[in-house]
Parts: structure tokens; C-alpha cells; sequence
């Protein structure tokens, strides 16, 4: 069977992971896709990588599905990232909510964004023309203000 | 025998992806320490460590036969 | 070329949709995909139709592209919504938003949806077990109680 | 000579998907009062009417070339 919760290597189809969380009674799915973007603040990009700890980052994943059970209890979440070297508009990552009412579909997705970007060992290196760095955190800088990833337990 | 686990720059920093760290028992703040004096590795305060796939604090002990990983702020997504 | 905003009586693509709006400037994309619900308050769907007024429901969907684009002004929005018979899991609607960043795509997508249930031309009728009904709106009554859909101008 | 559009249940109601009013200028509230009296189409209070798909107030004048439409409350998404 496939995993809700997946870093793969391997080009990722949304409409895989849509079919994932089809159902009958979910009338409402939202996706997230996450592509590669060529200008980040004028500065061009060639090529990401994504590096992960695989079986802590597919953990995590699964954990971010668990607190939204909690919070939206009708919704069904899969989401799968990708790692190794990416092009410009590859996916990077997919996130699917399906829920009966549409808002939750929305707020449940957005939440799964926001934790990924919190809480899950996944790095990104952007490789442009005249360098590349380890992308730290979403304000690309490599430190966390508090000393740890917000919004962790 | 501790396994330490090293990602992002820090993998780069240490020229090795895994290291492995002769002791029974210590601290996540003493493992960090050791890893600055012995490796080199700097500005470690801004990384959080994982003991066996879960987010430890500072204060936590790491035993002989834990797997740790050192995370560098994420970037996935 | 394709259009942005259709009305169609063939199955929906969410591929051809996300197609549309990706951009190599866009690392953001959200979607919506409507299906079509097996079960609406304990009352079992066989089959539903959709009518439209197709010219004026391209046209008002062309209108809530060129809403967004005044709100959101680096959004990208795609939208098909398909008409004639549909089944159970049927893609009813299909809404897709590029944005540089997320939290746009996300706000100009459920705007969009929001606004398609006020102002685009479009009729459900609802085909269960026992008997088939037109859907007047989203609360399954037929009125408005204002006299006129909410928000319209 | 003003055409009328019908959808939904309006459609069933009268049986027809268009209809043809002979009249040279109405204003909406009219055409409504008239489809109540000759079609016997009720409720028209809850029904917009665009004209030229363009949403139309009661007050607005309809004309002869006009296509006007009554648009039930929609429930597409």
C-alpha cells in the first residue's frame, strides 16, 4: 500500500497523492505544490538538492498528519516530499487534505505547510550562478531566533 | 558507543555524514561541546539534536547504542 | 490556447489546470478540487447534473480572475467547472492559484471558490434514491434571504 | 422582441428553455410580473436576472434585442 507520509527520491505525481485521500464523503480536496523557483529576491537559481533524514522526516510527516486528526477530525492528509537534485518547476512537495466542508480543507493544508517548514528534517541547497549555500530557514538565514524551530513542543 | 548523525552544512563542515562517539553517557549540551572541541564544529547552538528520531532538549541524556542527528534549521517544503 | 476560465462537459484534468498556472517565478501552487459527495447529511447521491449559463459563467469566472488579480496582484488563477452528468468522486470544479508566496495562494483560492458559489451561473441537481432536486444554494434551500447572492455588487 | 433564458427549475417550470416576449421595453420587476401572470413562474422575488449576462437590478430597463436570463440561486463549486 502506498504511504500517506513519504520522502521519495523519485518525481512526484499530484494526482497520486490526490487519489490517496479521495473519498466518497470528502467532497472538498486542496492541494499544496511546492515548486522549484528560479528568482528568489532577484537572485537566479539554477538547480535545488534536498537532503532529508529519511526516516525521521517521513516520522515527522506522519506526526504533522496526527495533530491535524486532532484539530479536523474529518480530514485525510497525505503528503510527500521529494529530495535529491531538482530542476526549475520540479515538485517538491505535495500536500492533499480532504475534508466534507472546504474550509477545513484550507486550514488543514495551510497548518501542514507551516509544520513542515517547522518540524521536519528536510534541507534545501540552492545552487545559482555564482555560488550555492544550505538554505537555513524560510528567512535564509542559518539561525532560529529562539534557539529552536518555533512552534515546536 | 554513540552513532551522530550529520546533515546540511554541518556534514560538510565535518567531512563525514555519520561519526562515532567513544562514551557511555552524556549530555545533549556535553555532546555538543565535545563536537565543537573535537570537530570543529561551530555555532552549534543554533542546531537542534534528535535522539533516536525525536527532538531533544539541551538537558537530555544520550546513552551507548542511541542514534543522534544533529538538524540544522529546516528547509524543506 | 487554453482557456483560463472554462466551463466544460468533459472530465477535468487538475494536471492541465495546475498546467496553466505554473511559472517558473511561482514556487506556490494551491488547488481546489470539488468532487462530488456520495453523502450530504445522512442522504445518499446517485449521480448529480450541472447546468450552466455557459457564456455568462465563463464570463463571471473571467471576473473573479480579474478580482483576484486586483487583490492578489502576483496571483495566477485558473478555473474549470464542468457541467452534464456526474458520478460519485466526479472532479466537479477545479480552481488552481500561482503565487511567489504561499499564504497568497492559498487566501486567492478560497476566494475563488467562495465567489463561484455566489455569482457564476451554475445549477446542481441532486439525483438520490428517492427523488431528484435542484440545489438552490449551499444551505439546500432555494432562497436568498438578502433577495440577491451575498457580496455581489 | 426580448429573449428570455430559463434554467434550473425554472426550465421545468415552464417547460421551456427560452421564451420570446413581444414587447419593445420592461423593466426587470415587469418582466417578472409578467412571467408570474402568463408562465406562471412563482417566487421570481428570489431570482436575479441578467441582461446581456450582465446582473440586473428591478429598476433596470430591458429592451427589445435584449437577451435577458433568470438566474435561480446558483449552486455551482
Amino acid at each position: 500500500m502506498s504511504k500517506m507520509f513519504e520522502i521519495t527520491d523519485k518525481p512526484i505525481s499530484m494526482e497520486d497523492i490526490v487519489k490517496k485521500v479521495e473519498r466518497r464523503e470528502a467532497g472538498a480536496i486542496t492541494t499544496f505544490i511546492g515548486t522549484v523557483r528560479e528568482f528568489t529576491k532577484g537572485k537566479r537559481t539554477l538547480y535545488l538538492k534536498y537532503e532529508a533524514y529519511v526516516p525521521m522526516a517521513e516520522k515527522k510527516l506522519a506526526e504533522i498528519g496526527s495533530e491535524i486528526k486532532e484539530k479536523w477530525p474529518d480530514a485525510h492528509v497525505a503528503i510527500s516530499h521529494r529530495i535529491g537534485k531538482l530542476d526549475i518547476k520540479d515538485i517538491a512537495v505535495v500536500i492533499a487534505v480532504s475534508t466534507p466542508h472546504r474550509k477545513d480543507a484550507y486550514e488543514a493544508n495551510e497548518y501542514a505547510i507551516e509544520r513542515i517548514k517547522q518540524i521536519v528534517p528536510i534541507w534545501k541547497k540552492e545552487h545559482w550562478e555564482d555560488g550555492d549555500m544550505w538554505i537555513g530557514d524560510q528567512l535564509e538565514t542559518t539561525s532560529y531566533p529562539s534557539g529552536k524551530p518555533e512552534g515546536l513542543e | 558507543m554513540i552513532k551522530v548523525l550529520l546533515f546540511s552544512y554541518l556534514q560538510e563542515a565535518a567531512g563525514a555524514g555519520q561519526l562515532e562517539i567513544d562514551s557511555e553517557q552524556l549530555t545533549v549540551l556535553q555532546l555538543k561541546e565535545k563536537l565543537n572541541k573535537e570537530y570543529e564544529l561551530t555555532n552549534l547552538q543554533q542546531v537542534m539534536v534528535a535522539i533516536n528520531e525525536e527532538y531533544a532538549t539541551d538537558e537530555q541524556i544520550i546513552a551507548s547504542g542511541d542514534t543522534v542527528a544533529l538538524i540544522p534549521p529546516v528547509s524543506g517544503g
